[in-house]
């Protein structure tokens, strides 16, 4: 008996590896000519070491600690996140959704995975599957609850579908626990998944990789 | 086009195979997948083809293989479709290159369509439904709020091209501003949701005044 | 390099092969002693030898030839079907739909593949398949094309979708060269695809397989 | 529920892999296939569960698994998982006698619904609206046409089991004559169709009158 998480299927065409498909594609257009030297390399490099959460949560540190630049933040995100050079490719148009004590803001994009890049690095595969894109927009609060982030029932959720240009970043609320801290160590508890809004940043949550 | 790509509201998928948080690991796995992103931008920067023809062309991959293709290889597909259909290179030429077979995006079933004439300009706060539009080729928006009424919260201070137009490399879409229109969940999915509200980033062109 | 339809894909559980499964299904009810002796058997022999599109053409036949059976084939199918003790499962409650020269009938089951066995025979590959499924509502006039049934552009084209458990049959227009035929020669010419609508009947095509 | 099964009027599809009166084989391809019918007959016949929810097992069968899966395997996994979750066999047992993985259809979300109240009976040539239902079990109606106006056709003269209680095995669903509901079918895709159009076999709970 043979095993394989892929027999019997049906309706799937016949089909080379993927990464044979892909070099191919890159290979065919290179013998043409029609790649400048290191595009590719550059895009790999901006979307690898750019385009980070990192960025996201310093806007987020500095508007818990900069009452103007929350206000900017809020009222026109493309401004303040300008200010940072932060701007760039899927990320040009910017706004930023305000948690406060009764309302949570989500973000997906149900159609494909569009996503603020600059300032929330690429999305994670769980972002672009669909079990989330079919499922956040409709049941967000039980979505949340098996992630384990439980809102209290008089918390409303606002989830964002990313169907057009806009790219969205959450505002979360400043956790319990964080007075003092520097705009330094507010950003570093600040995760990719606190910017999509399906986590709550906590005093106790560091992160501690760069895509994180 | 109403295809399976538009998940948002359907039912039947699991869990989110992730916890808040939770390892994530590197941006790429697999040292072929940045070509996902890489080559449509190369076919954009050397003007063959739009960001939304690329969203387009990853729509136009057969459902059954749409469903089961991770997402960057979906992309390769959407791209190395586009470059075969606007002939910078063909089919066989890509197979030869693969040793084996490409399959690629079915080919559109609609040539796009121009603006909408007659649209209005929407305030924040104004009441607007979304067009009963039925469509074959490329929109964005996603159809659980097709004919739904909302409440204007933003609109945008840019402009950009209309996807059902530039996404199938047509010019005569004009740029429209796009609304983030706030819809109850109530009257997108009766009671059988838990979301407050869902806001719905949507062209000038998918909306009309409601009275 | 290695080839395969199925691989390389994401979202698939792994499983045993399914002759596999449905065997060890059987297998398991029957060592709990829950299977009658030749139940499944003779549902087999059911399927195959009882419920065919034989008798839906024979009942198009008899309306062709005889016009107090159309009329109550047409009032009351389910009475007219039981005249011929063709009612059965999943065919026990039957409406047929009447071809006119500006309304052509065509079924689908869209949600699963419900057809009216006893007198259609099971449903076809293509008629449970996906494409016929999505398709036949919205542009039937092109699926009837791509199938070689070109319709005038002034028939309308209805389709019935089998969503509860009413059964249909298409009762087709007798086609020209016909005249003076009896019904049994008229029978032969009804094939399962006319009986669901997406052929018409033709004096030069003539069943050969008790299936069609 | 909103399920990948409810396929009509998805655009992406290819061409039907069929010609008018084109050969189709035998009834059965394979030995096995006469029992996705035959054992979901032996659950009915011996009282372990209705047809109804046979149908939303399989509608409950991942929607990846679901759309690669061959039309009998459907029936067997869906009378598999009915087997299991009403206790006439363990899964264990099914798989110790497969010798390898049985994946099942996921768990209902839903507990069904009774009959909804205050019904009314309708005649030929009443119009009718479906109603702007939304509801995570199992239901008998299409998506395409919630919330649309049709025409009366016809009224059944029997009655049958509500789905929406039976196919979640409930008791207290009662009985409905169907009607056969006619929609043009601009009222359902706008001019994105080529049909004159649709007629749905809908239950009474379905429907409610258009003055």
């Amino acid at each position: 008996m043979t095993l394989a998480a892929s027999q019997n299927r049906t309706g799937l065409p016949e089909q080379a590896p993927v990464e044979d498909r892909a070099w191919a594609l890159k290979n065919a257009l290179d013998a043409k000519g029609l790649i400048p030297a290191g595009f590719n390399e550059d895009w790999k490099k901006t979307f690898e070491e750019d385009y980070t959460p990192r960025r996201g949560a310093e806007l987020v540190a500095r508007a818990w600690t900069d009452p103007v630049f929350r206000d900017l933040l809020l009222s026109d995100g493309t401004a303040a996140v300008a200010q940072y050079g932060y701007l760039g490719a899927q990320g040009e148009y910017i706004r930023a959704l305000e948690d406060t004590p009764t309302v949570k803001n989500v973000i997906v994009c149900s159609l494909c995975s569009c996503t603020a890049w600059p300032i929330l690095g690429l999305p994670p595969s769980w972002y672009k599957g669909f079990e989330y894109r079919a499922r956040v927009v409709r049941e967000p609060r039980k979505v949340l609850a098996e992630m384990n982030t439980e809102l209290p029932a008089d918390v409303e959720i606002r989830v964002y579908d990313t169907t057009a240009e806009t790219r969205y970043m959450v505002l979360p609320m400043r956790p319990a626990g964080t007075e003092g801290w520097t705009a330094e160590e507010l950003a570093r508890i600040v995760t990719k998944d606190c910017l999509i809004g399906v986590a709550l940043p906590s005093a106790d949550v560091v992160v501690e990789h760069p895509n994180t | 086009m109403d295809g399976v790509h538009d998940l948002a509201g359907k039912q039947g998928f699991g869990r989110v195979p992730h916890t808040a948080n939770g390892p994530i690991g590197d941006t790429f796995k697999y040292d072929w997948e940045h070509l996902g992103y890489s080559l449509l931008f190369l076919g954009v920067t050397n003007g063959y083809f739009t960001l939304d023809e690329v969203r387009h062309a990853v729509e136009r991959i057969e459902p059954r293989h749409y469903l089961t293709t991770p997402y960057y290889e979906r992309y390769v597909i959407g791209a190395a479709t586009l470059m075969v259909e606007k002939g910078v290179l063909t089919h066989d030429e890509l197979e030869a290159m693969t040793g084996g077979p490409f399959p690629l995006a079915l080919p559109a079933t609609s040539a796009g369509r121009p603006a909408r004439e007659n649209r209005e300009t929407f305030e924040v706060g104004d009441k607007v439904r979304v067009t009963d539009d039925h469509f074959a080729g490329h929109v964005r928006y996603p159809a659980f709020c097709r004919g739904k009424v909302g409440t204007v919260q933003h609109r945008t201070t840019q402009t950009w091209p209309f996807p059902d137009s530039a996404g199938h490399g047509r010019a005569d879409g004009g740029s429209e501003p796009t609304y983030h229109v706030e819809f109850d969940a109530a009257e997108l999915f009766g009671d059988d949701t838990d979301a407050g509200s869902v806001v719905v980033d949507l062209f000038e062109g998918y909306l009309e005044r409601v009275a």
